[in-house]
C-alpha cells in the first residue's frame, strides 16, 4: 500500500512537470495553434493538482471555463487570422538568454523573499469544506451567495461589458463590401432599371489638333 | 507530503514563466494573450493553496471571480487582436510600434 | 546789519530763471529775449553779490548760515539745503557772478552768428547757478550738488557743437574724468560724515579738531589717519575739478567748446570750485600735514609740467588753457603750504586776467574767423588795438609783472612756498620758480605770435558771404581769410576792458587786507605752526613796496629772461624756432604729445575698459551664465529628455520588460533593505 | 442576506446600472439620428446620479454587503467628481464623436460602466470588491480606447493598453494573493487589523510590492507609465480625455483604499517605495514630455509627471497627505478635462488637432479658445493664482510634513523643467503666426462651448478660492478646520 | 470702502481688464481708453492712501484680513507701511505712463495689450500689499503671466527665447522660496508674515531659508550671477513691457528682500551679508563693464538697472554690518533708505530710459547703437529729455538717481571703506556707459539718412517723458517727503534687524 501522502506528492510532481513543460511550451512553440493545446494541458494538469487540493468546483471550473470556453475561442481567433508561421519565430533565440536570465533572477527574488522555507512546515490540514460538513461546492456557493454576493452581481456586470464591448468592435457593417438585399430586388420598379439620356449630338473631333511639341511647357510637372 | 511551499513554488514558477513569455515573445500577439492566461493561472494556483492551507473559503471564491473575469477579459481581448489584424493585417509585436517616443 | 535770506536766494536763483526762460521759451522769445533774460538775471545776481559784499566788508554783518529745507532727515543725519555766506563765499559770488556777468555781455558779440544761442545763454546761466549753488552751499550734499552741476554743465558747453565729433569726444573725457575726481570726493563725503557725523559745515569744523588720532582701518594691521584719509580724497575730488595732475587731461580738449565757455570755465567757475572748496575746508585741512603735502607735490608738479606744454601749443586757446593748469597747480601749491588766502587770492585775481586772456583769444578768433592756430597769425595788433593792449594787460598779469594783479597772488605764493617748512616744499618751490619762467615763456610767444610779427594769414576777397557758420570752420585753407582782421563790436571788448582793469589793478588793493589783514577770519582756518603767510606778514609793508621789491626778487628775474629770449626769437629772429625745435626734437615730442598720460589713459582706461567689459560680456555673461549654466542646462535637459524618449520604443515587450525590470528592483531594493 | 438598507447604501451604483442598461437597450432600438436623445440622457443619468450620491450621503461612514462596500467621505467626493468629469466628457465629445462617425450608443454606456466601475473601486471594502471594480473599469476602457475600429492607432493604442493592463492586474492579483496569504483574509478592513501582526510578515510585503505595481500602473507612475502616452495617443480624444480624468480619481481611491484602509500599518514600507517612483515619474514625465510634438502625447508625459505630485501626497500617509493628495487629483481631472476639452473643441472631421504646431495662432483665430488653453496650461505648470498651483502647493507640504523635504526639492526642480513645455504651448498659441492652410475653428456646439469656458474658469475661480474644496478633502479624511 | 482701500487697488485694474478686453480688437480706441480711465482711477485711488496712512506709525496700516483657506488658516491680509506705499504709487503712477506709452503704438490687438497692462498692475499691487506670505507668493509668480504674454506677442524677434528664459528663470527662484515657506508654514502653523518674523530658528534652519529667499529675491532683483534673463527679456520686451519690468518689477526683489530675508531670517542674513555684499558690488562693477560695451541701447540700460540694483541690495545688506557690527542704527537706516530711495527712482529713471529708447524705436525701428547719431539735430526736445534721464542714470545730483547710491555710499563706508569704494565706482563706470550711449546715439553729425527723417516727439511722448522728468527732478530735489514716508517703516526694519533670533 502507497502511503498516500506519498502518492499525493507524486501526483503533484508529475502533474507540476507537466503543467510547467506545458506553459514553458506555450511560451516557446512556434506554431499558435500548438501553443494553445500546450495552454489547455496546462490547465488540464492544473486542473489536477487542485483536486489534489481538494477544490473540486474549481478544478472542474476550470477545464469547463477555460479548456471548454476560451480556449476554443483561441483556437478560432488563430485559425481566423491568416498568420504567417515563418516570421513569428525571428529572433525569438537572440532574446531567449535575455529573457531566461531576467526570468530567473525574478524567481529567485520571489522565492527568497515569500518565505519557502517557512512554508514547508506548513502542512495541508484537513479539507475544511469536509469541516464544515459541505461539499467544496456548497462550500464555496454558501459564501459566493451570501458574503460575496455583491462581487458575484459585478461579475456578471463585467460579463455585460464583455459582451458589450465585444460586439461593439467586431460587429460592423463593412463598407468596402457589396451585400445583396433581396427586398430591394423584389421591389424594383421598371424604370428604376433604363434611364434615357438625352444627349446634343457630337461633331467628328477636328483633326487639326497639333501633336504635343517635346518641350513643351506642359511637359513640365 | 504536499506543504504549502509546493504549491506557491509552482505558482511563482509559473508566474515567472508567463512574464517571461511576455517579454521574450516578439512577434505573436496571441502568445501575449496566452501568457496572461497562463499567469492569472499563477495567482489562482496561489489562491487555492491559500485558501486550502488557511481553511478559508474566501481564496476560492476570489478564484471564481478570477475565472469569469479572465473569461470577459479574453474576449474583449481577442476582439481588440482581431480589430488590429483588421486594421495592420498583421499581430506582429514587432511591426505594432507606429507611436513611440 | 544782517544778510537776507531772500536776497542770497535770488542772487542764486536769478541766473536759473534765466537759463529756464532762455532755454524753454527761447523759440518765443527770440534771440533778444534770450540774451536780455540771461544777463538780467545774472546783472541782478551781481549787483547783490556786489551788495552782499559790501554788507560783509563794510556792513559788518555777520555770516549767514541757514538751512532753506531739509533734504534728508534719517536719524541723527541731515543733509539740507541751505546757504553759508562768509567772506570767503562772498568774494567768490563777486567774482563768479562779475565774469559771468561779463561773459554773458561778451557772448552776445561772440555767438551773434549762432543757431543755438538762446540754447547758449541758458546753459551758462545754468552753469552760473550751479557754481553759486556751490560756493554758498552750506553743507557737503549742497556742495556735491554744485560740484556735479558744474560738471554737466560743462559737459554741455563743451559739447555745444555737438555735430563736432572732437566737441563730443572732449565733452565726454571731461565729464569723465571730473567724475574720476567725484568718485573721490563723494568717498570723503563719506568719510566726512564716518568720522565727524554730520554733512553740516559748522558742525563738522566745530567737530573737526576731534579727529586727531583717529584712523580708518584699511587692512588687517594698516591704519591711516583720519584727516588724511578725508584730504586727501577730498583733494581728489578737487584734482578733478580743478584739473591738477593726473587728472588735468579733460581741460586742454575742452576748448572744444565756443570761448565764452572757456573763459566761464577757466577762470570764474569749474575750475576754481576746487581750490574754493580747499580753502573753505582748511579747519579739515590743517589736522593733516600729510594731505597738505600730498596737494602741494601735486600742485606743484602742474604748476611746471603742464606750463612746459603751453610752450610748444600753436592752439591760441590751448595756450591759454595750459596757462591755466599751471596757475591753478600755483593755487594749489599756495593750498598745500597753507597758504589758503593766498590760494584764493591768487583764485580771484587769476579769474579776471584769465577770463580777460580767454576773451582775448575769443576776439582774436572772430577776427580770425574762427582761426584758432597761431602760426596763421601774427601783426593783429593794428586790426584790433583793444584786444591787442587789454590782452597785454591780462598776459603781463599772467607773467606776474609787479604792479599787476597777477603779480600780487603769484608772488605771495612763491614767498609762502619759499617760506614754508612742509615736506615737499623744496620741490615746490623749485616748480614754482620754473613755472614763472615758463609762464612768461610761453605768455610773451603766445603774445609775439598773434599781435606781433609778420601777418600769416591772406585775405581772399572772393568769398562773397559774409556769415559764417562754425560748422562750416575748416572750409578754407589755413591762413585764408575772407575779410581783413577787424575789431570786434562793443560787446565784446567791453568786457575786455571792464577786465583788464582789476586785472591791473584789485591786486595792489587787496592783497593787504586778504592776505596779511585776516579779511577772511573764521571762513579759512589755519594752525598757528603752519602759518607761512603770518610770517611773510612781517616782511609785507604795502602793495606798493612789495612790488618795487618784487623787480629785485628771483621771479621777476626770470620773467626779464623769458621775455628777452622770446622777444629775440619771435620778433627778430623768426627762424630760430624751428631751429630749437629740431635741436630738442625728442623734448619737443614729449611735451608735444603732453607726455603722452592722454595716450596712456585712452589706451589703458577707454580702449582697455572697453575690451574689459568686452570680456567680461562674452565671457562672463555670454559664455559662463548664459551658455554653460542657463543654456547649457538647458541644452543637458533635453539631450536627456532625447535619450529618456528612446526608451519608449513603441514595442509591447519593451514596456511589458520595463514594468518587470521595475518589478524586479522594487523586490530586488526591498530584498537589500529587508536583510 | 442583503437588506434593504444595504441597497440604499448603494443606490447610486444600482441605479447607474440600471440606466445604463436601459440606455443600452434605447440604443439598440434608436434609430442613428435619435442619438441625441441619448446624448442627452446619458448626461442626465450621470448628474441624477451625482444628486443620488450628495443626498444619500450618510453620516460617517456606512457599509453594505458584509463590507465589501464602504461608503464614506472620500468615496462621496470621488465620486462626486469622477461623474461630474464624465459628464464634461460627454459634452466634449459629442461633436467630436459626430464628426467621426463614433457617436454611438457604446460610447456612452462604456464610459457609465466605467463609472460605476470608479464608484465600485473607491468604495470597496474588500480586495475582491476592488479587484472587480477595477476589472469593470479597465475592461469598459480597453472597449472605448478601441472604440474607433477603423483607425490602426485606435487597436494598437488598445492592444498596448490591453496587455500591459492585464500585466498590471496580473501583478496586482498576485499580490493580492500573497496578502491574502499572510492574513487569511481578503476584507480590507480586516486587513487593517491583521497585518500589524501577521504570523508572515515577509510574505505580506511581498504581496505589497505586487500591489504597488498595480496601484502604480493604473496612476501610470514609472516606470508603469509605458502604456500612457501610446493610449493617449492613439486613443480617439474624445476617449482620451475621459481616461485622463475621472479614472485618476479611480486611481487614488484604489491607491487610498489598498494602502491606507488595507495595509496602513506597512506605512513606512510603501511610503519610501512610492517616494521612489514619485521621482522616476517625475523625471521621465517632465523631461519626455518637452520632446514630444504631439499635444496628446505630451498630456500624457504630463499625466505622468503629476501622478508622480499626487504620490508625494500619498508618501505623506497621514490624513494631511491624502487630503493633499486627492485634492491633487480632482484638481488633475478637471486640469486634464479642460486641456483636452479645448483640443476637442477645435477639432473637426478630418483634422485631429493633436499636433502642437497646429495650435499655432491660436490667439488670433480664437481668442477665447487660446485663453482658455492658456489658463490650463499655466494650472498645469502650477503656476498661482490658478488651481493646480494650490495643489502642488499641497502636496509638497504634505511631503515636507513627511520628512522629505529632497522629495519636495526634486518636485520643486521638476516643475521647473516642466513648467518649459506647458509654455511652449501658450507660446505656440500666442506667439506664432496661424500656419498656413491649417483652419483653426471652434465646434460650434453650445454645450461644449459653455461647460469648456465654465471648466478652465473654474481653474481660475478655485484657484482663488480653493477652501472650500480643501476643507471637504480634508474634512473626508477627519481632518478639522483650523 | 475705506476698510477695502487695498483691496480696491488691487482688482479695479484687474477687474477693469475684462471690459478692455471685452471691447475687443474691433474697438482698439474703446479699449485704450477705457484702459487709461482704469489706470488714471487707479493712480487716484492710491493717493486716497497718503492721507489714510499715518507716517509716523511703524505698524502696518489700512490692514485687511478675512479668512481665504479656513483649513489651512491662510489669510487674505493686505496691509501697507510707509515702503509699500512708496511702491505702491511708482506702480499706479507708471501704469498710466505706460498705458499712454502704448497708445498709437501697439497698433496689433491692443486690448490684449492694455488688458495685460492692467492685470500686471494690479497683480504688482498685490505683491506690496500682502501680509500672508502664501498671498504674496500668489502675486509674486501671478505677475509672470501677463509680463509672459506682453513680451511673447508683442516682443521683438527673439521674443520667445527670451520671454521663456525670463518666466522659467523668475519661477526657478521663486519655487525654492515656496519651499522655503511651506517650511516655515509647517513650523508656525500660518503663513501671516508678522507671526513668521516672530519665530524662532535654529541657524541651521535660517541659513536653509536664507538661500531660498535669495535665489528668489535675486533672480527678480536681479543679482549676479542670475540676471542674464534680464538683458534679454528688456531687449526683446516692448517698449512698456521694458518700463514696467525695469521700473516696477525689479523692485518686487528687493521688497523682498526687506519683507522676507530680514525679518524672518535675520542671523543667516547677517551671517551671508557678505556674500549680498559681495555679489551687489560686482553687479556695481563687473556688470558697468558689461553695460560699457553693449551695442544695444535696451540690453544697455537693462544691465545699468542690474547695476543700479546693486545699490538696493547693497544697502539692504550693509543694514547688518552697521547695525550688529558697528551699532549704528541711524547709519543703518541711512543705508536702507539709500536702497529705498533707490528703488523708487531706478523706477523713474529705468523707467524714462526705456520710454526714450521706444520712442526712438518706433521710430527706426532699431536698437543698435551705431544706427543711430546725431538724432539731437532732428529732436531737440526728445535731446533734452534724454540727456537729463542719461544724467539721473548715471547718478547726477539734483535727479533722483543720485539720492539713493549718495545714501547708500555714505552709510557704507562706515561699514567698511572698501564696500564704498567700489560702490563708489559707480560714478565712473555709470556715467561712462551711460554717456557713450548718448554720445552715439544723440550728438554727433547725422550719419544715417533715415535719422534725417525722424520726427519730433509728439504730445503724447512729451506727456510720458515730461511726467517721468518731473516726478526724476522731483524726487532729486527734495527726497525729504519720500523719505519721511518711510521712515517709521525704516526704523522699525532696522530695529528688527537688531534682534537675534537664536
Amino acid at each position: 500500500m502507497i502511503d498516500p501522502n506519498l502518492f499525493q506528492l507524486i501526483c503533484f510532481y508529475a502533474f507540476g512537470v507537466v503543467t510547467v513543460g506545458a506553459a514553458l511550451a506555450v511560451i516557446t512553440l512556434k506554431n499558435s495553434v500548438h501553443a494553445v493545446l500546450a495552454l489547455v494541458l496546462t490547465f488540464f494538469s492544473t486542473a489536477c493538482i487542485w483536486l489534489l487540493a481538494e477544490a473540486e468546483f474549481l478544478a472542474i471550473a476550470l477545464i469547463v471555463v477555460y479548456v471548454g470556453a476560451v480556449m476554443v475561442l483561441f483556437l478560432f481567433v488563430v485559425m481566423m487570422l491568416d498568420i504567417k508561421q515563418e516570421q513569428v519565430r525571428e529572433g525569438f533565440i537572440r532574446y531567449l538568454p535575455v529573457g531566461i536570465v531576467v526570468a530567473l533572477v525574478m524567481l529567485v527574488e520571489m522565492l527568497a523573499l515569500i518565505g519557502v522555507r517557512a512554508m514547508q512546515a506548513i502542512p495541508m490540514g484537513a479539507n475544511p469544506a469536509a469541516a464544515a460538513g459541505m461539499s467544496n461546492t456548497a462550500w464555496l456557493g454558501t459564501a459566493l451567495y451570501t458574503q460575496y454576493l455583491l462581487p458575484f452581481e459585478i461579475a456578471a456586470l463585467i460579463l455585460t461589458v464583455g459582451v458589450v464591448a465585444a460586439v461593439a468592435l467586431t460587429l460592423r457593417q463593412r463598407a468596402d463590401r457589396r451585400h445583396e438585399s433581396a427586398s430591394q430586388q423584389v421591389r424594383v420598379n421598371a424604370r428604376d432599371r433604363v434611364r434615357i439620356v438625352k444627349m446634343a449630338a457630337e461633331q467628328p473631333a477636328r483633326t487639326t489638333a497639333q501633336p504635343q511639341q517635346p518641350g513643351d511647357q506642359e511637359a513640365k510637372p | 507530503m504536499i506543504t504549502l511551499s509546493h504549491f506557491i513554488v509552482l505558482g511563482a514558477v509559473l508566474f515567472c514563466i508567463a512574464v517571461a513569455g511576455l517579454f521574450i515573445n516578439r512577434k505573436n500577439v496571441i502568445v501575449l494573450l496566452m501568457a496572461i492566461e497562463l499567469m492569472l493561472l499563477a495567482v489562482n494556483m496561489n489562491f487555492v493553496a491559500f485558501s486550502r492551507f488557511l481553511g478559508d473559503v474566501s481564496g476560492q471564491v476570489f478564484v471564481f471571480f478570477i475565472l469569469t473575469v479572465a473569461a470577459a477579459e479574453s474576449a474583449i481581448g481577442l476582439a481588440i487582436l482581431v480589430l488590429l489584424f483588421r486594421n495592420r493585417s498583421t499581430i506582429n509585436i514587432a511591426e505594432i510600434d507606429s507611436m513611440k517616443g | 546789519m544782517t544778510l537776507s535770506t531772500s536776497i542770497l536766494l535770488t542772487i542764486a536763483l536769478a541766473p536759473l530763471v534765466g537759463c529756464l526762460l532762455a532755454g524753454f521759451l527761447g523759440k518765443q522769445i527770440g534771440r533778444v529775449g534770450a540774451h536780455s533774460v540771461t544777463i538780467l538775471g545774472l546783472l541782478v545776481s551781481c549787483g547783490l553779490s556786489f551788495y552782499v559784499l559790501y554788507q560783509i566788508t563794510a556792513g559788518g554783518a555777520p555770516a549767514y548760515n541757514h538751512n532753506l529745507y531739509t533734504w534728508f532727515e534719517i536719524g541723527r543725519f541731515s543733509a539740507s539745503v541751505g546757504f553759508l555766506v562768509d567772506r570767503l563765499t562772498a568774494m567768490m559770488m563777486v567774482v563768479v557772478t562779475f565774469v559771468s556777468l561779463l561773459v554773458h555781455v561778451y557772448t552776445i558779440g561772440y555767438m551773434a552768428d549762432d543757431d543755438g544761442y538762446q540754447r547758449f545763454f541758458s546753459y551758462i546761466s545754468l552753469f552760473t547757478f550751479s557754481m553759486l549753488m556751490l560756493v554758498m552751499s552750506n553743507n557737503f550734499m549742497q556742495l556735491f550738488f554744485g560740484w556735479e552741476a558744474v560738471g554737466l554743465v560743462s559737459y554741455l558747453l563743451i559739447g555745444f557743437w555737438y555735430k563736432r565729433p572732437t566737441a563730443i569726444f572732449a565733452n565726454l573725457k571731461a565729464f569723465l574724468v571730473n567724475r574720476v575726481g567725484d568718485f573721490g570726493f563723494l568717498l570723503g563725503i563719506a568719510a566726512v560724515l564716518y568720522f565727524l557725523g554730520s554733512l553740516d559745515y559748522q558742525t563738522v569744523f566745530a567737530a573737526a579738531p576731534g579727529l586727531v588720532g583717529k584712523t580708518l582701518q584699511i587692512t588687517q594691521n594698516h591704519a591711516w589717519d583720519a584727516a588724511t584719509v578725508i584730504g586727501v580724497l577730498l583733494f581728489i575730488g578737487a584734482m578733478g575739478k580743478s584739473a591738477q595732475v593726473p587728472l588735468h587731461v579733460w581741460l586742454p580738449d575742452s576748448m572744444e567748446g565756443p570761448t565764452p565757455i572757456s573763459a566761464l570755465i577757466h577762470a570764474a567757475t569749474m575750475v576754481t570750485a576746487g581750490i574754493f572748496m580747499v580753502a573753505r575746508m582748511s579747519p579739515i585741512y590743517e589736522l593733516s600735514q600729510g594731505a597738505l603735502s600730498f596737494v602741494m607735490v601735486i600742485g606743484a608738479t602742474g604748476a611746471l609740467f603742464t606750463g612746459l606744454i603751453g610752450i610748444v601749443q600753436n592752439d591760441i586757446k590751448r595756450v591759454v588753457a595750459y596757462s591755466t593748469l599751471s596757475q591753478l597747480g600755483y593755487m594749489t601749491v599756495a593750498l598745500g603750504v597753507s597758504a589758503y588766502s593766498g590760494a584764493v587770492f591768487h583764485l580771484m585775481t587769476h579769474a579776471f586776467f584769465k577770463a580777460l586772456l580767454f576773451l582775448g583769444a575769443g576776439s582774436v578768433i572772430i577776427a580770425m574767423h574762427h582761426e584758432q592756430d597761431m602760426r596763421y597769425m601774427g601783426g593783429l595788433r593794428k586790426y584790433m588795438p583793444i584786444t591787442w593792449i587789454t590782452m597785454w594787460i591780462g598776459s603781463l598779469a599772467l607773467v606776474a609783472i609787479p604792479f599787476t594783479s597777477g603779480f600780487y597772488s603769484k608772488d605771495a605764493i612763491i614767498e609762502a612756498v619759499g617760506a614754508s617748512h612742509r615736506w615737499g616744499s623744496g620741490y615746490a618751490y623749485f616748480c614754482v620758480l620754473a613755472g614763472a619762467f615758463v609762464t612768461a615763456l610761453y605768455t610773451f610767444r603766445q603774445m609775439y605770435l598773434t599781435f606781433h610779427g609778420k601777418e600769416r594769414f591772406t585775405v581772399v576777397e572772393h568769398h562773397g558771404h559774409g556769415h559764417h557758420d562754425h560748422d562750416d570752420h575748416g572750409h578754407h585753407k589755413p591762413g585764408e581769410l575772407a575779410h581783413a582782421p577787424h575789431e570786434s563790436p562793443w560787446v565784446v571788448t567791453l568786457p575786455l576792458i571792464l577786465l583788464a582793469i582789476p586785472s591791473l589793478l584789485v591786486g595792489f588793493f587787496t592783497i593787504g587786507p586778504m592776505l596779511f589783514g585776516g579779511w577772511f577770519g573764521q571762513a579759512i582756518h589755519v594752525e598757528e605752526a603752519n602759518n607761512v603767510l603770518g610770517e611773510l606778514a612781517g616782511e609785507f609793508h604795502g602793495a606798493a613796496a612789495m612790488a618795487l621789491h618784487g623787480f629785485w626778487s628771483w621771479p621777476f628775474g626770470l620773467v626779464a629772461l623769458a621775455f628777452v629770449i622770446t622777444t629775440y626769437i619771435y620778433l627778430f629772429n623768426p627762424a630760430m624756432a624751428g631751429k630749437i625745435k629740431t635741436a630738442f626734437k625728442p623734448l619737443w615730442t614729449v611735451l608735444d604729445r603732453k607726455y603722452w598720460v592722454d595716450d596712456v589713459y585712452f589706451a589703458v582706461f577707454a580702449r582697455g575698459g572697453v575690451k574689459l567689459g568686452r570680456l567680461f560680456w562674452k565671457a562672463g555673461d555670454a559664455a559662463v551664465i548664459d551658455g554653460a549654466l542657463v543654456n547649457g542646462s538647458a541644452g543637458v535637459v533635453q539631450r536627456i529628455a532625447a535619450g529618456m524618449r528612446k526608451l519608449q520604443s513603441g514595442y509591447l515587450y519593451h514596456y511589458a520588460f520595463a514594468m518587470i525590470l521595475g518589478l524586479i528592483l522594487l523586490l530586488g531594493g526591498f530584498w537589500l533593505v529587508g536583510q | 442576506m442583503p437588506n434593504f438598507n444595504d441597497i440604499l447604501v448603494l443606490l447610486p451604483e444600482f441605479y447607474l446600472v440600471a440606466a445604463a442598461c436601459l440606455l443600452l437597450l434605447l440604443d439598440a432600438f434608436m434609430k442613428p439620428e435619435q442619438r441625441g436623445l441619448l446624448h442627452w440622457l446619458s448626461i442626465a443619468v450621470l448628474l441624477v446620479a451625482v444628486y443620488l450620491v450628495v443626498a444619500g450621503q450618510p453620516d460617517g461612514t456606512a457599509t453594505a454587503f458584509n463590507g465589501m462596500f464602504v461608503r464614506d467621505r472620500v468615496a462621496e467626493i470621488l465620486k462626486v467628481f469622477a461623474l461630474l468629469c464624465t459628464v464634461l466628457v460627454f459634452v466634449y465629445a459629442r461633436p467630436y464623436l459626430a464628426d467621426r462617425k463614433l457617436f454611438v450608443g457604446e460610447f456612452y454606456t462604456l464610459a457609465i460602466f466605467a463609472v460605476i466601475g470608479i464608484m465600485l473601486l473607491v468604495s470597496a471594502g474588500n480586495l475582491v470588491t476592488v479587484y472587480l471594480g477595477l476589472e469593470l473599469l479597465t475592461l469598459s476602457s480597453y472597449a472605448l480606447v478601441a472604440l474607433n475600429r477603423d483607425s490602426p492607432l485606435s487597436s494598437e493604442a488598445a492592444i498596448k493598453y490591453f496587455v500591459l493592463g492585464a500585466l498590471a492586474s496580473g501583478m496586482l492579483l498576485y499580490g493580492m494573493s500573497m496578502v491574502y496569504g499572510a492574513t487569511g483574509t481578503l476584507s480590507l478592513a480586516q486587513l487593517h487589523g491583521a497585518a500589524a501582526h501577521s504570523a508572515m510578515p515577509n510574505l505580506l510585503l511581498f504581496g505589497l510590492i505586487f500591489m504597488i505595481i498595480g496601484i502604480g500602473f493604473k496612476l501610470g507612475v514609472a516606470p508603469f507609465h509605458m502604456w500612457i502616452p501610446d493610449v493617449y495617443q492613439g486613443a480617439p480624444t474624445a476617449v482620451t480625455v475621459f481616461i485622463g480624468s475621472a479614472p485618476k480619481l479611480a486611481a487614488f481611491g484604489m491607491a487610498y483604499r489598498l494602502l491606507e484602509s488595507g495595509l496602513g500599518d506597512l506605512a513606512q514600507h510603501w511610503q519610501l517605495m512610492l517616494a521612489v517612483l514619485a521621482v522616476l515619474s517625475l523625471a521621465i514625465g517632465n523631461l519626455v514630455a518637452i520632446v514630444q510634438s504631439n499635444l496628446k502625447r505630451l498630456l500624457a508625459y504630463s499625466t505622468i509627471s503629476h501622478m508622480g505630485y499626487l504620490l508625494l501626497g500619498l508618501v505623506n500617509a497621514g490624513p494631511e497627505g491624502y487630503a493633499a493628495a486627492m485634492f491633487y487629483a480632482i484638481s488633475y481631472a478637471l486640469m486634464s478635462t479642460a486641456a483636452f476639452g479645448v483640443i476637442l473643441a477645435l477639432a473637426r472631421a478630418g483634422f485631429e488637432c493633436e499636433e502642437i504646431d497646429d495650435f499655432k495662432g491660436l490667439n488670433q483665430r480664437s481668442p477665447w479658445m487660446a485663453f482658455l488653453m492658456l489658463l490650463a496650461m499655466f494650472s498645469l505648470a502650477g503656476v498661482p493664482p490658478l488651481f493646480g498651483f494650490f495643489a502642488k502647493l499641497l502636496v509638497l507640504q504634505a511631503a515636507i510634513d513627511a520628512n522629505m523635504l529632497w522629495l519636495a526639492i526634486v518636485g520643486a526642480v521638476f516643475a521647473i523643467i516642466g513648467l518649459y513645455y506647458y509654455l511652449r504651448v501658450v507660446k505656440v498659441m500666442y506667439f506664432d503666426k496661424p500656419q498656413d492652410g491649417v483652419r483653426l475653428e471652434v465646434q460650434q456646439d453650445v454645450s461644449l462651448r459653455w461647460m469648456l469656458s465654465l471648466n478652465a474658469l473654474l481653474l481660475l475661480v478655485l484657484g482663488l478660492c480653493w477652501g472650500p474644496l480643501l476643507g471637504w478633502c480634508r474634512a473626508a479624511f477627519g481632518l478639522v478646520s483650523a | 470702502m475705506f476698510n477695502h482701500l487695498l483691496s480696491l487697488l488691487i482688482w479695479l485694474p484687474v477687474v477693469g481688464a475684462v471690459p478692455v478686453l471685452l471691447a475687443g480688437s474691433a474697438r482698439p480706441n474703446l479699449a485704450r481708453w477705457l484702459a487709461l480711465l482704469m489706470a488714471v482711477l487707479t493712480f487716484v485711488v492710491s493717493l486716497f492712501l497718503l492721507p489714510q496712512f499715518n507716517a509716523a506709525d511703524s505698524a502696518m496700516q489700512l490692514t485687511e484680513s478675512h479668512m481665504w483657506i479656513a483649513s489651512l488658516g491662510v489669510h487674505y491680509g493686505l496691509a501697507v507701511d510707509g515702503i509699500s506705499i512708496a511702491l505702491i504709487l511708482l506702480t499706479t503712477f507708471v501704469g498710466i505712463l505706460v498705458i499712454v506709452g502704448a497708445w498709437e503704438v501697439i497698433q496689433d490687438k491692443p486690448h490684449q495689450y492694455m488688458a495685460a497692462m492692467l492685470v500686471l498692475e494690479g497683480l504688482m499691487i498685490g505683491v506690496f500689499c500682502a501680509t500672508d506670505a502664501l498671498l504674496f507668493y500668489v502675486f509674486f509668480e501671478a505677475m509672470l503671466i501677463p509680463m509672459f504674454i506682453l513680451i511673447g506677442i508683442w516682443g521683438g524677434p527673439r521674443r520667445v527665447y527670451a520671454t521663456l528664459k525670463f518666466f522659467i528663470y523668475t519661477f526657478l527662484g521663486s519655487i525654492f522660496m515656496l519651499i522655503g515657506l511651506i517650511y516655515l508654514y509647517l513650523k508656525a502653523g500660518t503663513f501671516d508674515l508678522h507671526t513668521l518674523a516672530a519665530l524662532p530658528l535654529t541657524m541651521q534652519e535660517q541659513s536653509w531659508l536664507f538661500f531660498a529667499f535669495l535665489i528668489a529675491f535675486a533672480v527678480k532683483v536681479p543679482m549676479v550671477p542670475v540676471h542674464t534673463w534680464l538683458p534679454d527679456a528688456h531687449v526683446e520686451a516692448p517698449t512698456g513691457g521694458s518700463v514696467v519690468l525695469a521700473a516696477v518689477m525689479l523692485k518686487i526683489g528687493g521688497y523682498g528682500f526687506l519683507r522676507f530675508s530680514l525679518p524672518i531670517v535675520p542671523d543667516a542674513s547677517e551671517h551671508f551679508a557678505w556674500l549680498v555684499i559681495a555679489l551687489s558690488l560686482v553687479a556695481v562693477v563687473y556688470i558697468g563693464y558689461v553695460a560699457l560695451v553693449q551695442e544695444d541701447m535696451k540690453k544697455l540700460v537693462a544691465y545699468s538697472s542690474v547695476a543700479h540694483m546693486g545699490f538696493v541690495t547693497l544697502g539692504i545688506f550693509i543694514a547688518f554690518m552697521l547695525v550688529r557690527g558697528a551699532g549704528d542704527v541711524d547709519m543703518a537706516k541711512l543705508g536702507m533708505q539709500g536702497a529705498m530711495v533707490q528703488m523708487i527712482s531706478h523706477g523713474f529713471v529705468s523707467g524714462a530710459m526705456f520710454t526714450c529708447i521706444g520712442v526712438m524705436y518706433d521710430r527706426l525701428h532699431t536698437r543698435s547703437i551705431k544706427d543711430y547719431g546725431g538724432v539731437i539735430n532732428v529732436m531737440p526736445w526728445f535731446g533734452f529729455f534724454y540727456v537729463l534721464f542719461a544724467m539721473a542714470n548715471s547718478g547726477l545730483p539734483g535727479t533722483s538717481g543720485f539720492v539713493g547710491e549718495f545714501m547708500v555710499v555714505l552709510a557704507s563706508f562706515k561699514a567698511n571703506p572698501w564696500i564704498a569704494l567700489f560702490a563708489a565706482f559707480t560714478l565712473i563706470i555709470g556715467a561712462a556707459y551711460t554717456l557713450w550711449m548718448v554720445k552715439r546715439v544723440l550728438w554727433g553729425d547725422i550719419t544715417n539718412p533715415h535719422v534725417r527723417e525722424m520726427k519730433e516727439i509728439n504730445g503724447r511722448e512729451a506727456f510720458v517723458l515730461i511726467a517721468f522728468a518731473a516726478a526724476v527732478l522731483a524726487l532729486g530735489i527734495w527726497p525729504q517727503p519720500l523719505i519721511h514716508l518711510m521712515d517709521a517703516s525704516v526704523s522699525q526694519l532696522v530695529q528688527q534687524l537688531a534682534v537675534h533670533k537664536i
